[in-house]
């Protein structure tokens, strides 16, 4: 595997900086303890929304901190959680008196970091709540287990969640609306081939010439199985199917009382998707698959979703949660009300995403 | 006094035999700067076990960690046990990330609570030391015996030592016991289906491979113990 | 080489289905022949402005039809040019009575396709005006060659030319304005691998595990030479440096007179950018590379820019021209002059890009 | 009457003798239909040369024209000669596309203004035909000899017929002298460095590789020779 890059060890770094060379309008960066945050930060009576996890998602977060959207990010190393001191930094340096959300993603590495910068934040006197997004259906059971991943749904809920908190919604509503986008989003991902961290220059696994990994995460860790190659409709049914006949999914998860400071738990249950549920239909790439074969398999879960009556009225099509120089795709199917809908629509203004300003 | 002998020959020691085998904090800073070593030798190794079910990255997150631990330890040499281990909890937490980060992280702050402002360790200091790192990493990690993490072999390490506390064992012996149910444990991990971290995500899959987290913990362990 | 396709020959219409099904508030299709245009066309008495190539480059072209930017997009079958008689159905579709702008990339077969529907669109009384691009500093000398190709600057040129066009700049001032810009851009391209056309299954070249291909078009056509691998500091320095120290060119190109119906040759010269200059800085994936590692090689690339005192006072990092599913990037570095700033500026919406609106 | 013999046997034939071997509608038909079924053969080995030094799509680019081609024909066989070609050169122009599409559309529809309404080709018109063609690619590709395009294989086998027809030559033997031409032509292009065309961006790298274009064109000219 080739890449554009320097030394394996400053990837991170030297990508970043480039990131805040060519957006300077729009962010700012800190190193020690790294974050990216709006270049208007702290916004005074807003509440703040950070998110972050590891690198190597580009443009997730990063891409995504700006107006209507994320506060700060905090990238990590390649596919490693970011650590608390780069939590608690980013939130004081976004923390505009209404306090700050905490967007995380469901991986053990993320959650326990997050959790140790919830409570350090606690102890510095800064209000954070904390959402999980946990939208992989490719995971089944939670008992006892990790339970399920965050992956596209998580985008879409800071979309959501910062026009909310443009809007000025409170901290407990814009924290009420994530886990709601959480609640009704679902995703499921293939790859064709593996991507390749930086530091190891060595494919994370192998794949035969005429293999697929189905049901993988972000982080090139393998997926839940692996068959022969399909053509793009077959793997745009399987994972549309996957989605659309994915039952009720209850777990127990842990989110912050920021008034006590401390953990409780909150049963959390998924409903299906069913006839005459209006969707948000996202086809992501992974990183080395072209647009245009994104658009393959958009135009046969179009097909699908209308066979179904489930009525697609938002769609986003491209390469957003990525893992580096994977080929492959996911696809995300978030069922929307009128406010999700119009906050969708509102206007955002980040290095990656742009409309309406 | 490291494995010092009874100081009164041929006579009943008048103090718990164990004492000339305490932990000082001269041989903490040498099992830290054994492991940071140990855990840059056998980056590849760690790195090589997270790819099979994780990720990839378990040796490259610890031994960036560690890295920066060796430029520390020289600056904190002079401090008193729980104060190294608290300036080591810190330095892991910011900078190894990952599952891994809050959890060595959370081991290293719990077991300094446990040994605060201490020069010398006992058996009961190092039980106690080990044990309340061992609960924070149940804690932080909401982990289970059997769930494939590194608990899988600091628990049943932990619980080895203190039986042998308690069957009054030296320190050296003590440990030695502890690391033998630890190479054991880490072995059995290849056994186990993992239910927490990336590999758990793999179902079935997963067995048949040894866990990358309990075997940096046995190195841990290892380390420990040649540092008596 | 994987792909998330069907049938081979099937690619090129399903990529196209599936984006118009996604984007059909913005464009709509037409198959036999195949064109896509805006939603709202033909308007009335604004300039249209029509381009197209090979399919392959996606985004490129179809991706930038819309609001501010092209009134249609003729794609040919991958890697080849569309045919004159789609270019013919789709000016007769856009045209609102204030003529046409044929924005062609300089390749031999999309130039004498586009000669052909000039001609043809003549015959039926549509007024058409032809500009090439030919902006790839690769190509050296043009003297009895076919100069230099068309990569980078084509979509820069679309976007200027089309706000202008929506602004009411009549027929000729837009082609004067289209010419302007290919004379102040200039590009150069690598690639770390190359990319597979879907009929042929087989990469287009074959490259060793430490060699890339530098000096490339954007149709796998193999580069000037080929080169040992460099750090990515190391190919964004030689890429810069290609085109900042580009000379004076000078070439001959045909434009037709859209009064008499006839063509005429026209010497046209670039001349060198120079300390002081401000540019537009444009980073381009070929399809496979993710935005991470575009990211480093702008990094550098502001470095030098700043360097030799030329400002980049837009950029634009992304895989907007691409082939296929290709490693690798580009650079087209724009002079820009008060009007092109504002131009790039002005609001465009299309499914590619949007802003300002 | 193809092929025939000179109806007045051991006389000095009164009418110019290859009259008898003129090219009629049917031949002109069979040209095209071996043509097509000449490039769906070749597909995989134009294509080759193109990945070589192009960009390996010039079987596929012809082989999509000469299908429909192929589909057409029936229903255009009971037309003129000029027709004929004219219809061709539609069907090429509007489904080949790339370089070749304008090249060979822009070849058959110049080729059929020279032989409008024609049921029938002698000698000399076939060189008007093919000279027509000729000039066409010239105008079309603004194409100079040596440029490494199949104009280096149509211009030599264009000139050898003419003098071929000059030298009164009976219409089989001039395009066997063409086809001839032709094929060294053809191997010659290998020589060449590219100055038209994709294959012109490589420069000297494209010395050593024979010219797709030319290749088709080559082939183009056999079947012509062979539907005599
Ligand atoms: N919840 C948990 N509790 C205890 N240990 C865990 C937990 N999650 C992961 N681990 C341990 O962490 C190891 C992986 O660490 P590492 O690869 O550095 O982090 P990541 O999984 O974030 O890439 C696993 O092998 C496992 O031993
Ligand atoms: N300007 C030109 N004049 C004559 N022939 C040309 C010209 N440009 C290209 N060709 C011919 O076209 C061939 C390539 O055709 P093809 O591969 O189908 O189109 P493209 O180059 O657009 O992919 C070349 O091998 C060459 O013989
Ligand atoms: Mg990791
Ligand atoms: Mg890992
Ligand atoms: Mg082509
Ligand atoms: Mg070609």
């Amino acid at each position: 595997m080739k890449k554009l890059i320097n030394n394996p060890e400053d990837f991170v770094r030297e990508s970043l900086e480039g990131m805040a060379a060519a957006h300077a309008d729009l962010i700012k960066i800190n190193f020690e303890p790294t974050y990216l945050c709006r270049v208007d930060a702290p916004r005074q009576g807003k509440v703040a929304i950070i998110s972050g996890g590891g690198s190597g998602h580009e443009p997730m977060h990063a891409g995504f901190v700006g107006m209507g959207m994320l506060d700060a990010a905090c990238p990590g190393e390649v596919f490693t959680s970011p650590t608390p001191d780069q939590m608690l930094a980013a939130a004081k340096a976004v923390d505009g008196g209404a306090g700050i959300l905490y967007i995380v993603k469901n991986y053990s590495g993320d959650v326990m970091n997050f959790e140790m910068a919830t409570e350090l934040a606690y102890a510095e006197g800064i209000r954070v709540l904390n959402i999980l997004i946990d939208d992989d259906v490719a995971v089944k059971d939670s008992l006892y287990t990790q339970g399920r991943r965050g992956v596209g749904t998580t985008i879409l809920a800071e979309k959501i969640c910062g026009a909310a908190a443009e809007r000025g919604y409170d901290l407990q509503r814009v924290a009420d609306l994530c886990r709601k986008v959480n609640l009704n989003g679902r995703s499921m991902g293939i790859a064709l081939s593996s991507c390749t961290v930086p530091m190891r220059m060595l494919p994370t696994f192998e794949l035969g010439a005429n293999e697929m990994e189905v049901g993988i995460g972000i982080h090139g860790e393998p997926g839940r199985k692996r068959m022969d190659l399909k053509p793009a409709n077959e793997i745009a049914s399987m994972l549309a199917l996957s989605i659309l006949e994915d039952g009720v999914y209850k777990r127990t998860v842990r989110e912050w009382d920021a008034d006590k400071g401390k953990w409780f738990d909150l049963e959390l249950v998924n409903q299906s998707l069913k006839k005459g549920d209006r969707i948000l239909a996202f086809v992501n790439g992974m990183g080395g698959t072209p647009i245009s074969e994104l658009y393959i398999i958009y135009r046969k879960l179009a097909d699908i979703c209308a066979n179904r009556g489930i009525q697609i009225v938002r769609n986003l099509i491209g390469s957003y949660i990525t893992s580096l120089e994977m080929q492959g795709c996911s696809i995300t199917l978030l069922k929307l009300d009128d406010e999700m809908i119009e906050l969708w629509d509102a206007p955002v203004k980040t290095p990656s995403w742009c409309w309406g300003a | 006094m490291p494995n010092a002998q009874c100081p009164i020959p041929n006579s009943p020691c008048p103090m718990p035999i164990n004492h000339y085998f305490n932990m000082n904090t001269e041989q903490i800073l040498r099992w830290l700067q054994r492991f940071a070593t140990k855990i840059e030798q056998n980056k590849e190794y760690l790195t090589e076990l997270d790819a099979a079910i994780g990720d990839a990255d378990h040796g490259i997150n610890m031994e960036r960690g560690f890295k920066k631990l060796l430029i520390q330890l020289p600056t904190i040499a002079n401090k008193d046990i729980g104060s190294i281990l608290k300036a080591v909890s810190m330095t892991l937490i910011a900078s190894i990330g990952g599952a891994s980060g809050p959890l060595y992280g959370t081991f290293f702050l719990r077991a300094s609570s446990a040994v605060a402002d201490k020069d010398e360790l006992d058996e009961q200091d190092m039980l106690d030391m080990l044990r309340a790192g061992l609960n924070g990493v149940i804690e932080r990690g909401k982990t289970q015996l059997g769930d494939k993490t590194m608990l899988d072999v600091l628990f049943p390490a932990v619980t080895a030592f203190e039986q042998a506390v308690d069957e009054r064992k030296v320190m050296r012996d003590a440990m030695g016991q502890a690391l033998a149910a630890a190479e054991q444990a880490m072995k059995d991990t290849a056994l186990m289906q993992a239910k927490k971290g990336r590999a758990s995500y793999l179902g079935d899959r997963s067995i048949g491979h040894q866990d990358p987290g309990a075997t940096s913990c046995y190195l841990m362990l290892k380390c420990l113990y040649e540092s008596l």
